[in-house]
């Protein structure tokens, strides 16, 4: 027995070593690859199928199982009258794989930007205006406060039932207003008057909704990305998930999915925050949908996310071919954005716009188009890079007073070298831009206020500085207070979207300046987390922005908890009472609350020039209160997409609020073959 | 022996217990919890959530109750019915999530245990024996360099070296078109073919560190009076050198091998993410930033339950192999 | 009556080669180990008495290496072909001869087969240390049949035979259990009593012992040498004691050497040596023996003055020059003494016996 | 052992009785140190390792002086500019002559890429001088100087030895300002570590029983928790009002609280077969003070192997740093360390058109693998039982 030791360790090494042989061996060849679906596919023509009654305008493979009855004719599957999508530069071909990727386990937002762009209303491709999508038609009350939804008649979800006015009834009165399943209420934009909004099936096919006050950007709302939340709920498959609508076999439901009860698996099921991991969509291949592509491999299921074709789709190109012309959407889902960013340059996603286009990747992306076979198109992103949030509700006292002072943030403005700010960040990109409106937004755009205070000039900002009563310096030559004592402020910034190199640009130039401001660079959910409890003294975030202005205006007025440069007023407009705040609320000044008021006016009213003229009015007051300090237009953002991937325009509007691309239509887009 | 595992099980339960509370205090840590974090990374995308969505959430999520009665409700679940909580983050239970990345993960993990001691074993073996030779010098160089360089930045730079000069694909450890496949032998061999580099990366800094501590270990056996005497028996120098020193070495290894895995679980876990594999350690680091609380505290607890059984494991092993502590 | 010679050791040095210098462990000493017989080296610590034990079997650590001088063995005549065998009583050769062959083990190489099959057969070693001298983690019965079954073709039922045989023959009790047994498990002297075991295990012609019972208490010290005098009139093996005890000496020897500073001080029987003693060193080293009824203050260890001198420092002449009481000032500190032959097998390397 | 025998020659006399104490105590005390050095001496790698390791102190301490730029100087016509390759010989009418220049750069705006891209122009020559006047600065935040030990001759003119990073900073000048950062945090973060350990393993072994169980298991418990999660859970948990300075103690100090448990099993296990040895037990019937017996006997027995152990785990506070700069938890601008530039580097922007970014990892390889060999020659050197 003793004896045997020694052999046990021979054995062990042995094992080991035998092992990595293995390994080894294993490694050496390429695997063969499966198969070649994909050009198997293409076979099939499309001329050759006309004869027997089936549809050619279809995808090859529906074709066939229209022939084998597996599912029923294209006709039955569109709407009698489907919509129809002008292809951006051609009619297309049906098949391959848009192969693209997300980053981490909650990276919704970029399928929110793809695939499911089906709301009732949504942009024009050019961010122009609002059209009907998954509607029809609308029409609304002159007073904005009821509106009238036409349905496509046929139109089917993913699994071939109607999609009726009754889904959409569903979901605003046994979802959205079951106080177990939205303790948050409704939505904040569809708030308007004191009592909820009445949800009214007139027909399968007509939905009428109706407002306690004027909602006058309910229709806009529809379009962002928030108004996905109408189109996604169907009544019968969700219904079963409802305590009011199964009283047969929901506790065995809620066993078998390890749920907690019906509420938990309700929100497993069909639950809706887009842009959050609460998103069902995703994670539940089961919930059928209006989507162009349907979820075959659900999110965190594996290392991809895979959309396949949606049989029942309702939109045709202006040919009749049904859309979508790709055959799979298929999601990499990586853990790393430097890895993404390999993948674009070894052209191994076909088309994206997310993670990996930073301004100083672009160098090394344009380096490597021709291995890589793919160009660039433009995001246009409308406002400024940077804003620089003087806390104006600063909880010292003296600070208060000296950010208050507008003469002191007049001088910090002309303290900024702005233009050396676009030579080191954006090469030269851009132009110094106050926090105004845009040049590209002609009706509001205010030339003086675009370059107002934007002049680098340190004796210019020294009179700004004496005006506000700070003439002495200390030591070090910076500036002391108004009351003589020493006056240092912190600049917090986080890495996201490049603000931190902006800040220590900013904090360099103002030190320069004679001003003592300090950089803390810290964590974003931290940053976040210091505004909110309104313990910042400068906060580095974006500035003015483009055409969303109606719908968040959060750098012309304490708007939103957005507007950082006054979280007080901002709580005393959202929350009166502070309840549950952060930052107790403050009443602000008259002509703060005039603002707000006049923002009031612009909600309840219906009339698009009355609206126009109000938001006129507000810009000015902001202009003259110069809340936030504005650095430099924006320059375009871009995407890649692959020579052999057509229909995405050169180039779109950059934004959130139009989730770049969706709007343009990814049906549409194909892929020709090699 | 019996009743020694029985008592070394049940020290464990406190010790498991209170790592658990420690794993529930950890991420209540940093500031703010996985909404405000939620909606901090959406901002930083330009992008917003409806306030009444997020009040939704908190209530969804629980976050608004105190922590303790968190903490208890996510011991009640692990107690009565072995379940660990939703992950937020997912939005599914963090079981489901946790369980498939780990088989891969623990492939990922004893290859590269095998990597490390394949290459370690010898080469320490050699540098103890050729002391302050030209070998010596150069393992102990090479060990150290292995040691001194972080390995997400060879990760990295590995990874664009695979694409500009063999044009591979990157990240991740199968091929595009066996991602989502079924298991088959195809499948097992791209595993293979693209485990390597990680295997590689992952290994170097265990292998260096396993190195010197075999030096150092033999050195310290190889003075030994033992070794003399087998010498003066008549025994060769290399039956000599396998049946008592680097017996005698190998022990204060085994009393970490109980470590090591955890370790590679989590130590990877940098790695893991500069090259997209999916192991647990992304889905860690992922959760701890996002504040994903059950899952990550799950995982914490995962790892400290690991811990203390390879704890246990090496000290069993140890005794095994060592009969001056099976005997006390 | 002479019994024949086993180990002739001629001019054997063997030094330490480290960067501040070479040490000169063992720098040109000669003596004889005869069959049957036991030999006493004796001298301090560092006095190259160990070395030139280990330098016998070639197992000097490194840097260390033998660099000049012969170990002649004279290997005896085994009675039965197994190599375990009892060795001939001496006298009865084959051809008259005692002895078969006579090996040079300096020459050997020390990792060679020719010296690993000397190593443990024909000449093995017990050491200071029995517990680290032990494995701590292999078996008593592993430890001694590893020997056995390297040296002869003995099946493994038929070595642990031997070994219990062996471990009853050295005095531990109940042997058939002993053999599982870790070396931690026993007390110091049933350790010494494994090692003496396991030296035994293939019927040396030499065992060299040493300082063998430095590490246990006085009691089992007393045991110990009793067993190896025992064991040598059952086995004929001739012992070479390495110690610094001259009470073991004086019990023990049959011949001694003293050594100092890696070289032989003075050699001869032990009668001589004790009631004769001609170097002033051996003559110190009496001196300083505690005797009874003594008290040990420190007038007394004025015996030997100074202290050993540093061994990169070796002064010229005589070694022992810069102690010694007759130090001869111009002799003893320019000429290194010559071994000088005071009567058969007995020597001194002293200037004040030159002309003698 | 033999060659222990030959070499330390511990003088002990012939007779077991008579030991010569006091001889005896002042040889081996004396000679402890010098044999140490000599030992170490002879390890040729860590005499190596311990001259850069001085060299790179010495710089850490000289930064202000030795970096010919501020690693906060931002300047928009060089971002992300190659090194400039230095030039000792110049050629004049009379022949090569001694004058270091390096070549300047014409700039060009590619708008599309949106970069700049960089022509080395023959034309254009930057005189480099030695202690030459530059970017001013306060040396130790005492006096203000602005004298450099090498930079262009012309204020004006910056030059990049090792090119520029996204901003126009100087690599090298940041380099050398993160060596002070990098290798000090490593030397505090261990000395705390050491300090917890030392003090916890010390009590743990000295006092034995249910002390050493509690320690122990208290050890036990903190080795199983997850590295990353503790680091991440402590590090966000720093307050976020502290200046850069404070953070970066912060950090220290959560290295160290993770650093300190490996230490303190080294030292109970010495501590504890120290416990029983002769002098130990002496000093305690003599009656002094168990702290005085810690410190005055006990302690100063291992000593040798603390500072080895020391020097060994700095290494691995400078690598945790940059894995912590890594996660986003790290230090951060202005601060500026070794691990703060990886982190900048860390990137397939840098990796592919910039490599130059990527040398901190050089300075971290070097200063890891020096400290590395010299704790290695120190242990050895340490090492009562090594020849």
């Amino acid at each position: 027995m003793q004896q045997q030791k020694p052999i046990r360790l021979f054995a062990m090494l042995l094992i080991a070593i035998l092992a990595v042989g293995v390994l080894a061996a294993c490694g050496g060849p390429e695997p063969a690859a499966p198969a070649e679906e994909a050009a198997a596919s293409d076979d099939s023509g499309e001329e050759m199928a006309a004869d027997d009654g089936v549809s050619p305008n279809q995808a090859p493979e529906f074709q066939d199982m229209v022939r084998n009855g597996e599912l029923p004719p294209l006709a039955e599957r569109l709407p009698v009258n489907p919509a129809i999508v002008e292809p951006v530069d051609s009619i297309g071909q049906y098949g391959g794989t848009w192969n693209t990727a997300l980053v981490g386990g909650s990276d919704t937002a970029w399928l929110v930007r793809t695939v499911s762009y089906i709301h009732l209303m949504g942009w024009s491709p050019q961010w122009e205006g609002v059209v009907p999508n998954a509607a029809e038609s609308v029409s609304a009350s002159a007073d904005a406060s009821e509106y009238t939804f036409t349905f496509r008649e046929g139109m089917k979800w993913s699994d071939g039932e109607p999609f009726t006015a009754h889904d959409l009834a569903f979901w605003w009165n046994d979802q959205i207003l079951n106080e177990d399943l939205s303790p948050g209420g409704t939505p904040g934009w569809m708030r308007a008057g004191e009592a909820d909004a009445i949800f009214e099936a007139v027909d399968d096919h007509t939905l009428k909704i109706t407002f306690d006050a004027p909602n006058g950007l309910f229709l806009q709302n529809l379009a962002t990305p928030s108004g996905s939340i109408f189109t996604r709920v169907p009544k019968h498959y969700c219904s079963q998930f409802h305590v009011d609508y199964n009283t047969e076999n929901l506790d065995e439901l809620i066993a078998e999915n390890n749920a907690n009860d019906w509420v938990n698996l309700y929100q497993m099921k069909c639950a809706s925050v887009p842009g959050t991991p609460s998103d069902s969509r995703w994670f539940n291949a089961d919930l059928p949908t209006l989507m162009p592509w349907k979820v075959t491999v659900a999110y965190g299921e594996g290392s991809q996310l895979i959309l396949e074709r949606n049989p029942y789709f309702w939109k045709v190109d202006t040919e009749g071919n049904q859309l979508p012309y790709i055959d799979r959407v298929v999601y990499d889902i990586l853990e790393d954005r430097e890895v993404l960013l390999l993948k674009v340059l070894n052209g191994e996603i076909d088309m994206m716009s997310r993670h990996f286009n930073t301004n100083d990747n672009k160098a090394v992306i344009a380096d490597n188009r021709e291995p890589g076979e793919y160009e660039f198109f433009e995001t246009r992103s409308i406002g400024n890079t940077t804003g620089f949030h003087f806390n104006l509700n600063h909880k010292d006292e003296r600070m208060r007073e000296i950010f208050n002072d507008k003469n002191f943030r007049i001088a910090m403005s002309h303290c900024l070298n702005r233009q050396e700010i676009i030579d080191v960040l954006y090469i030269g990109q851009g132009e110094p831009m106050q926090s105004a409106i845009p040049k590209d937004m002609a009706e509001f755009y205010d030339e003086e206020w675009y370059s107002l205070y934007t002049e680098f000039d340190q004796a210019l900002a020294h009179q700004y500085l004496a005006d506000a009563g700070m003439t002495e310096r200390d030591a070090d030559g910076y500036f002391l207070g108004p009351d003589g004592e020493p006056l240092s402020f912190v600049v917090q910034a986080t890495e996201a979207f490049g603000f931190h190199d902006r800040a220590e640009m900013a904090v360099n130039q103002w030190q320069d300046c004679g001003v003592n401001a300090q950089l803390s660079i810290i964590d974003r959910t931290l940053l976040y987390q210091r505004k909110d409890a309104n313990e910042h003294d400068v906060h580095v975030w974006g500035a003015a922005t483009g055409p969303q202005i109606f719908l968040d205006p959060r750098h012309f007025f304490p708007f939103s908890r957005e507007s950082t440069f006054a979280q007080a007023w901002v709580t005393w407009r959202t929350n009166p009472s502070g309840a549950g705040a952060m930052t107790q609320p403050e009443e602000p000044p008259d002509i703060v609350k005039h603002q707000m008021d006049l923002y009031a006016q612009i909600l309840s009213s219906g009339d698009q020039a009355k609206q126009i003229e109000l938001m006129k009015e507000i810009l000015s007051i902001a202009k003259d209160q110069f809340y936030v300090i504005g650095t430099s237009s924006s320059p375009p953002g871009y995407g890649i997409v692959k020579n052999n991937f057509h229909n995405v325009p050169t180039s779109m509007p950059g934004s959130w609020q139009y989730p770049t691309p969706a709007p343009t239509q990814p049906e549409q887009y194909w892929i020709s073959g090699e | 022996m019996l009743q020694f595992l029985l008592r070394r099980l049940l020290y464990m339960v406190p010790t498991l217990l209170a790592i658990s509370i420690v794993a529930f205090v950890i991420i209540q840590l940093p500031p703010g919890d996985f909404l405000t974090t939620m909606v901090a990374a959406m901002a930083a995308q330009d992008e917003d959530m409806d306030q009444a969505a997020m009040a939704a959430l908190e209530e969804q999520y629980g976050l608004g109750q105190p922590v303790h009665i968190q903490y208890l409700k996510w011991m009640q679940g692990i107690v009565t019915r072995g379940d660990f909580g939703d992950s937020f983050g997912w939005n599914k239970p963090v079981s489901e999530l946790v369980w498939g990345r780990l088989a891969l993960t623990f492939v990922l993990s004893l290859a590269s245990l095998l990597f490390v001691w394949v290459v370690a074993f010898p080469i320490g073996i050699y540098s103890a024996v050729k002391q302050y030779s030209i070998g010596d010098y150069f393992a102990t160089f090479i060990g150290f360099l292995g040691l001194a360089t972080p390995n997400f930045l060879l990760a990295l730079i590995l990874m664009y070296i695979a694409f500009k000069f063999f044009n591979q694909s990157v990240g991740g450890l199968f091929s595009p078109e066996y991602q989502e496949a079924p298991w088959t032998w195809g499948r097992v061999a791209d595993l293979f073919a693209h485990l390597w580099v990680p295997v590689v990366i992952i290994g170097t800094a265990g292998t260096a560190s396993l190195i010197r501590i075999m030096r150092a270990n033999l050195l310290d056996e190889l003075r030994k009076p033992y070794v003399v005497t087998a010498r003066a028996k008549g025994l060769p120098e290399w039956r000599l050198l396998f049946k008592y020193p680097v017996r005698v070495a190998l022990n204060p290894f085994v009393s970490t091998v109980g470590w090591v895995l955890p370790t590679l679980v989590s130590g990877a876990a940098i790695v893991s993410i500069v090259l997209s594999l999916p192991t647990t350690g992304p889905l860690l680091i992922r959760a701890l930033l996002q504040q994903d609380m059950y899952l990550a505290a799950s995982f914490i607890m995962l790892l400290s339950i690991l811990t203390v059984i390879g704890t246990l494991v090496s000290d069993l092993l140890l005794a095994w192999l060592d009969p001056r502590i099976r005997m006390e | 009556m002479e019994s024949p010679v086993l180990i002739e050791i001629k001019n054997l040095k063997t030094h330490f080669f480290l960067d501040e210098g070479t040490v000169q462990a063992v720098n040109g000493v000669d003596f004889t180990i005869h069959q049957h017989k036991t030999l006493c080296v004796v001298g301090e610590s560092g006095c190259g008495k160990s070395v030139t034990a280990r330098s016998i079997l070639q197992i000097v650590d490194q840097p260390g290496r033998i660099v000049e001088g012969e170990i002649l063995y004279h290997r005896p005549f085994r009675l039965s072909a197994a190599g375990n065998g009892e060795w001939t009583s001496g006298e009865t050769g084959a051809n008259g001869n005692s002895t078969t062959e006579i090996i040079d083990l300096a020459a050997l190489d020390p990792r060679g087969r020719e010296i690993r099959a000397i190593r443990g057969q024909d000449i093995s070693m017990i050491f200071q240390e029995p517990m680290t001298s032990l494995s701590p983690i292999h078996t008593v019965g592993n430890q001694i049949t590893e020997a056995i079954k390297l040296h002869t073709d003995m099946l493994d039922d038929e070595a642990d035979e031997h070994a219990v045989e062996l471990l009853r023959r050295v005095g531990i009790p109940r042997p058939e259990e002993r053999l599982g047994t870790y070396p931690f498990e026993l007390s110091g002297g049933m350790r010494q009593r494994v090692m003496i075991a396991m030296a035994l295990s293939c019927n040396p012609a030499l065992l060299i012992a040493d300082e063998p019972t430095t590490a246990v208490d006085v009691t089992t010290q007393a045991q110990i040498l009793e067993l190896l005098e025992e064991l040598q009139d059952e086995y004929g093996m001739a012992i070479m004691l390495i110690t610094h005890d001259l009470g073991v000496v004086a019990e023990m020897a049959d011949d001694v050497v003293v050594m100092y500073l890696g070289q032989v001080a003075e050699r001869g029987d032990v009668d001589s040596i004790f009631h004769d003693p001609k170097h002033p060193y051996t003559q110190s080293l009496l001196k300083s023996i505690p005797r009874l009824g003594v008290s040990r203050n420190r007038q007394r260890l004025d015996s030997i003055r100074g202290m050993v001198p540093d061994p990169y420092n070796r002064p010229s002449g005589c070694m022992f020059g810069p102690r010694c009481d007759h130090f001869m000032p111009g002799r003893c500190d320019a000429i290194s003494p010559p071994a000088i032959p005071l009567g058969p097998g007995r020597e001194v390397h002293c200037l004040l016996y030159e002309d003698e | 052992m033999a060659v222990t025998d030959a070499k330390t020659l511990p003088p002990e006399t012939v007779s077991p009785g008579a030991a010569e104490t006091e001889i005896e105590s002042s040889v081996s005390v004396a000679s402890q140190w010098q044999l140490m050095w000599w030992k170490f001496r002879k390890h040729r790698m860590a005499m190596a390792g311990g001259v850069v390791t001085l060299i790179i102190y010495a710089i850490a301490i000289f930064v202000e002086f030795l970096s010919p730029s501020s690693p906060g100087v931002i300047r928009a016509d060089y971002t992300w500019a190659p090194p400039q390759r230095l030039h000792f010989l110049r050629q004049t009418e009379e022949g090569m002559r001694w004058d270091p220049y390096v070549n300047g750069y014409k700039v060009e705006i590619d708008p599309e890429a949106l970069k700049r891209t960089f022509v080395i122009d023959e034309e254009q020559i930057v005189d480099i001088g030695f202690f030459v006047r530059g970017e001013p600065y306060k040396m130790w935040g005492l006096w203000e100087s602005d004298l450099h030990l090498v930079g262009s001759t012309d204020a004006e003119v910056p030059v990049y030895f090792l090119g520029a990073d996204r901003m126009g900073r100087d690599l090298l000048s940041s380099m050398i300002y993160g060596t002070r950062v990098s290798m000090s945090i490593g030397l505090l973060g261990v000395f705390l570590s050491f300090f917890l350990g030392i003090l916890l393993g010390g009590i743990s072994g000295f006092y034995g029983g249910t002390t050493d169980n509690l320690i122990q298991r208290i050890i036990e418990f903190i080795r199983s928790i997850p590295t990353i999660p503790l680091w991440m859970g402590l590090a966000a948990a720093l307050p976020t009002d502290w200046p850069p300075l404070r953070i970066y103690f912060g950090i220290t100090i959560i290295l160290s609280f993770i650093g300190w448990t490996g230490l303190a099993r080294v030292v109970r296990g010495r501590f504890l077969s120290l416990r029983t040895e002769d002098f130990v037990m002496a000093a305690r019937l003599d009656g002094a003070s168990e702290l005085t017996t810690i410190w005055r006997h006990m302690v100063p027995s291992f000593f040798s192997h603390i500072i080895a152990s020391l020097t060994l785990s700095i290494p691995g506070m400078i690598l945790a740093e940059t894995s912590l700069s890594f996660l986003g938890l790290g230090l951060r601008r202005p601060v500026v360390s070794w691990g703060v530039l990886l982190q900048e580097a860390q990137n397939i922007r840098s990796v592919a058109t910039a490599p130059w970014l990527l040398i901190p990892g050089l300075a971290v390889l070097v200063a890891v693998l020096a400290l590395n060999f010299l704790g290695d020659g120190l242990r050895d050197a340490a090492d009562p039982y090594n020849r």
